[in-house]
C-alpha cells in the first residue's frame, strides 16, 4: 500500500526509512480518503509561531523573506501568540532558565501541533555543549519531529525540513488511534 | 417572499456551521495538560493583581470604534442599492444625512477630549 | 594629556595609589576604600573628566577578586585603568553607579558572576542567572555540577 | 481564606505585565517587566538571561583560534566586526604585523557587515511599527551582501573568515565586480527606503520627540553606536582609535543632537551612505599581499592584559584579554555594547505608551544574545 504523495515523487525522498520502518511495523491504519483530506489542509497549511532565540532565528526571518519563500509551502504567516501556531521552530539555543518558558509555550499549543528543532543549538547544544548553563537538544524538554542539522542552517536546509514535516503530516491518520502515538 | 426561503437559509446556516464544528470535534486530536488553559502571558506564569479597574479611556475608544464599525455595514448594502437608476438621487442624499450624523457624533466625541490619551 | 601629567595628577589626588604604565594604558590600583572618592575625584575634576566608563570587569585572581573599570574622557580622549582589589571570603566593593550610571547593570553582572558585593548598590540582584543559582560561575573554583545540568 | 483583594485608589493601581521572552517585538528572548497604568509605561524593568550561554567561562578552556567561532555567535548581526576585534588583540599583543591587504579586506568586510545590519535593523523597526513592506524589501536587498559573503567566505551569516594573523582564504576572484554591482544597486535603492519609511508621515509622528535621551545620560548610560550618536555622543570608534585601514579613508561620523527615536533612526540611514563611500574609496585598490601572515600554529599571548575597542553595528565591542602565558586567556570579558544600550531603555521609556516603547526599542536595535552573552 504505497502513499501517494502528490506533490514529490516516492522514489525523490531518499531517507524513506521512517516509511520503510513504518510499514514493516504493520502499520494497519486504513488510510481513508478523509484522512487524506486533512492530512492535506494540515500539511500544507503549518503556522510557525514567531520563536527565534538567536542566530538561527535570523536565518528563518531570512526563509520567511521575499528570497527563499516560506509562503510556498503553506507557512503563511508567522502567528505570534501559541494559541494560532501549529508548529514551534526552535530556532536558536536553548538555557536551563529558557526550558520552563518553552515547555510552557508548547503546552498552550492547541493539538495538532510540531516541534522543528533547527541549528545545532537546539539539536545537540551545539558549539555550546560543554558550556555550564546550556540545554543539550531540545528533545530533553519537549518531543521533536524534524531536526534540522547546520549553524545556523541554510534556509533551503529549513525549507527541507520543513517538507519533511509536511511528509511526516501526510501519514497521520485522525480517526484510527491505534498507532503509538 | 414565501418562507422557504427563510427555512432553506437557515438550514443550510445551520449544517454548514454545525457540520464543521461536529466534524472537527472529532478529527482533531485533542490533549490536556495543566498549563493550557492559564492565560497565555509571553510564556511566564501570570503574577499579580489582574482585578483592577481599568482606564475609561478604553471604553470610550470601543464605542467611537463600534459606531464606525457598523456604518460601513450600512454603507455596503447602500452602494449595491445605489446602481438601479430608480433610487439615484433620494438613496444619495439620504447616505448624506446618515454620515452627517455620524460626524456630528465623531465631533462631539472629539470636543469631549474622548480621543486623546491623557 | 599625556600619561605623564596624568600620573601627576592622579598622584597628587590619591596619594595611597599605586600608579604604573601599562602596556596599554595608564593602571592605577586602589583599595576599597578610598575607590568611591577616587572616582568622584576623576569624574568631578575638570582636566581629568573622565565621564565615559566604557567596561567593568570582574576577575578572579586565584587568591582574591577584583574588578577592573576602563575609564575615557569623551572631552580629553585619554584613558585610565583602575583596578580595586578584594578578598574572597566576603568580596566588597563600593559602587559607583551613582556617578556613572551604566555601572548599574555592569556591577549586577559581576556579583551574579564572581559574588562580588557592591555596597549601597540599589538593586543588587542576579542579572543573567536564576536567582536560585548556586555558585558563582565565573570563579575559578566553581564547580558546575552544583546545579541541574539537562 | 482567600488572598483579600485591596482595592487601591483608580489613579495609582498599577498591572505588572511580561513583555516576555517570547514577544515579536523584543527582537530575541529579552523580557521587559512593564508596570503600567493603563496605556502609560512607568517602569520597565529588563530580564535578561534567557539566552546567556556563559560564553566567557567557556573562551577560558579554548585556544584563541577557537575563540573566534564564538565571538561571532556574540552578535551575530556584527560577526565580522566581532572577529575583528579578537584578531586585532591577538596580533597587537604577539606584535604580529599584517599585510596591507589585509587590513583593507577586513575594513570592507565589516562595512559590508554593517550596511546588512542596519538593513535588517531597518526590516524589524519598520515591522515594530506595523509595515510590514520594509521587512521584504530589506531582506531582499540583505540576500545581495550575503551572495557576496557566501562567495568569499562560504558562509552566509556567520563567516568566521579572520583568523588571528589574517584570513581564512583570499578573496573570491569576482568579488569587486559584484560589490562594485552592488554599491550601484544600493545607490538607487536608499532613496526609496527613505520614501518608504522615513518620510511616511505616521512613522514621523511616532518617533520624533519620542524616547529623548540627552547626551550627559548617552555618556552616562555608556549608550554607544548610532544610538549614542544620535544624542550627539561622538564616540565613533573608527574615527577616535582608528584600526584595520580607517585611518586611510576619508568619511565622516554621523552625529545628531535631537536625542530622540527619529535622530537614531536617520543616523543609521545616513551611515549606511558613509559605508558605501568607505567600501567605494577601498574596493579599486586592494593592495597585492599575502591574506595570512606566518603564526605559529598554537597560540600563547605574551603575559599581561590587552584591550581592543572596535565599532559595531551596534555600538563600540571590546575585547579584554588577561593573559599568563598559556595558550588559553586566563580572563576575557566581551564589553557588549547592547548589554549598556539596554539599560537606558527604563529612562526613555517612562510616561509614553506601550506602542512608543516597542518603538523606542526598535531604535535602540538591541541583539539579545549579545547582551546576555
Amino acid at each position: 500500500m504505497g502513499v501517494k504523495i502528490k506533490s514529490m515523487k516516492y522514489e525523490d525522498f531518499e531517507d524513506n526509512e521512517t516509511l520503510e520502518l513504518f510499514k514493516q511495523s504493520g502499520g494497519n491504519i486504513l488510510f481513508t480518503t478523509l484522512d487524506g483530506i486533512i492530512n492535506w489542509g494540515r500539511s500544507n497549511s503549518i503556522w510557525p509561531l514567531t520563536f527565534a532565540t538567536s542566530c538561527c532565528g535570523i536565518e528563518m526571518m531570512a526563509t520567511g523573506a521575499a528570497r527563499h519563500d516560506f509562503a510556498r509551502f503553506g507557512i503563511e504567516v508567522y502567528r505570534a501568540s501559541p494559541r494560532q501556531a501549529d508548529v514551534i521552530v526552535v530556532a536558536g539555543t536553548i538555557v536551563p532558565k529558557m526550558a520552563p518558558v518553552l515547555k510552557r509555550l508548547y503546552d498552550q499549543m492547541p493539538d495538532p501541533k510540531y516541534v522543528i528543532a533547527m541549528g545545532a543549538c537546539a539539536v545537540s547544544g551545539g558549539p555550546f555543549v560543554n558550556s555550564y548553563h546550556i540545554v543539550k537538544g531540545v528533545d530533553k524538554i519537549i518531543p521533536v519531529d524534524v531536526y534540522v542539522p547546520g549553524c545556523p542552517p541554510r534556509p533551503e536546509a529549513l525549507l527541507y525540513g520543513v517538507m519533511q514535516l509536511q511528509r511526516k503530516i501526510k501519514l497521520e491518520s485522525a480517526f484510527n488511534k491505534k498507532k503509538d502515538k | 417572499m414565501s418562507g422557504e426561503f427563510l427555512i432553506l437559509f437557515f438550514l443550510v446556516a445551520v449544517v454548514l456551521v454545525g457540520g464543521a464544528i461536529v466534524f472537527s470535534y472529532y478529527a482533531a486530536p485533542s490533549s490536556t495538560n495543566p498549563v493550557k488553559h492559564d492565560p497565555y502571558e509571553c510564556g511566564i506564569p501570570t503574577k499579580g493583581l489582574t482585578w483592577l479597574q481599568f482606564n475609561v479611556g478604553y471604553y470610550l475608544f470601543a464605542i467611537i470604534f463600534l459606531v464606525f464599525d457598523v456604518e460601513t455595514v450600512f454603507v455596503f448594502p447602500w452602494s449595491v442599492m445605489m446602481r438601479e437608476k430608480s433610487m439615484g438621487m433620494t438613496a444619495f442624499v439620504e447616505i448624506i444625512i446618515f454620515f452627517f450624523v455620524l460626524v456630528l457624533g465623531l465631533m462631539y466625541a472629539w470636543k469631549k477630549k474622548a480621543l486623546i490619551w491623557e | 594629556m599625556t600619561n605623564q601629567e596624568l600620573k601627576d595628577n592622579l598622584q597628587r589626588i590619591e596619594p595611597t595609589a599605586t600608579i604604573e604604565e601599562g602596556k596599554q594604558y595608564l593602571n592605577v590600583t586602589v583599595s576599597p576604600e578610598k575607590w568611591h572618592n577616587l572616582a568622584t575625584q576623576l569624574k568631578e575634576n575638570k582636566e581629568l573628566a573622565f565621564d565615559y566608563l566604557f567596561n567593568l570587569t570582574g576577575v578572579d585572581y586565584g587568591d582574591n577578586l577584583g574588578v577592573v573599570y576602563h575609564l575615557e574622557s569623551t572631552t580629553h580622549h585619554h584613558v585610565v585603568v583602575v583596578k580595586v582589589a578584594t578578598n574572597r571570603e566576603n568580596p566588597e566593593i563600593p559602587t559607583i553607579c551613582d556617578i556613572w550610571r551604566t555601572a548599574e547593570f555592569h556591577e549586577r553582572e559581576a556579583f551574579d558572576f564572581f559574588g562580588i558585593k557592591f555596597t549601597n548598590h540599589p538593586d543588587l540582584r542576579r542579572i543573567f542567572l536564576d536567582e536560585d543559582w548556586k555558585g558563582f560561575p565565573l570563579r575559578k573554583d566553581y564547580d558546575p555540577s552544583v546545579n541541574p545540568t539537562y | 481564606m482567600a488572598e483579600e483583594i485591596i482595592i487601591k485608589e483608580a489613579d495609582e493601581q498599577e498591572i505588572s505585565i511580561n513583555m516576555g521572552p517570547q514577544h515579536p517585538s523584543t527582537h530575541g528572548v529579552l523580557r521587559l517587566v512593564l508596570s503600567l497604568k493603563g496605556e502609560i509605561v512607568n517602569k520597565v524593568e529588563p530580564h535578561c538571561g534567557y539566552i546567556h550561554r556563559g560564553i566567557e567561562k567557556m573562551t577560558e578552556s579554548m585556544t584563541y583560534q577557537q575563540i573566534i567561532h564564538l565571538t561571532d555567535r556574540l552578535d551575530y548581526l556584527s560577526a565580522h566586526i566581532n572577529n575583528g576585534a579578537v584578531c586585532l588583540a591577538v596580533e597587537k599583543a604577539l606584535e604580529v604585523e599584517v599585510s596591507e591587504r589585509v587590513k583593507v579586506i577586513r575594513t570592507i568586510m565589516d562595512e559590508l557587515n554593517r550596511i546588512a545590519s542596519h538593513q535588517l535593523w531597518w526590516c524589524s523597526f519598520g515591522m515594530d511599527l506595523g509595515g510590514l513592506t520594509c521587512f521584504f524589501y530589506g531582506l531582499r536587498d540583505r540576500e545581495k551582501i550575503l551572495d557576496i559573503f557566501e562567495e568569499t567566505t562560504g558562509s552566509r551569516l556567520i563567516q568566521s573568515y579572520y583568523c588571528p594573523g589574517g584570513l581564512m582564504a583570499d578573496l573570491h576572484p569576482n568579488f569587486q565586480t559584484k560589490v562594485k554591482e552592488f554599491i550601484k544597486y544600493f545607490r538607487k535603492i536608499l532613496p526609496e527606503y527613505d520614501e518608504l519609511l522615513s518620510g511616511n508621515i505616521i512613522m514621523m509622528e511616532r518617533a520624533i520627540g519620542m524616547g529623548l535621551l540627552t547626551k550627559e545620560q548617552a555618556i552616562s548610560y555608556g549608550v554607544t553606536g548610532p544610538s549614542g550618536r544620535g544624542s550627539g555622543f561622538s564616540c565613533d570608534v573608527r574615527k577616535h582609535h582608528p584600526y584595520h585601514a580607517y585611518d586611510k579613508v576619508k568619511f565622516n561620523e554621523v552625529l545628531r543632537t535631537e536625542g530622540d527615536t527619529y535622530a537614531r533612526y536617520m543616523v543609521r540611514m545616513d551611515e549606511m551612505r558613509e559605508s558605501m563611500n568607505i567600501i567605494e574609496q577601498l574596493i579599486d585598490n586592494i593592495p597585492e599581499g599575502d591574506y595570512v601572515a606566518k603564526m605559529k600554529p598554537v597560540i600563547k599571548l605574551p603575559e599581561g592584559e590587552y584591550y581592543q575597542r572596535v565599532e559595531a553595528a551596534r555600538g563600540e565591542f571590546g575585547v579584554y584579554i588577561i593573559s599568563k602565558g598559556e595558550k588559553n586567556p586566563y580572563r576575557m570579558k566581551l564589553r557588549s555594547p547592547n548589554f549598556s544600550n539596554l539599560s537606558s531603555l527604563d529612562l526613555m521609556a517612562r510616561g509614553n505608551k506601550i506602542a512608543d516603547l516597542v518603538a523606542i526599542g526598535g531604535s535602540l536595535d538591541y541583539v539579545i544574545p549579545d547582551i546576555d552573552r
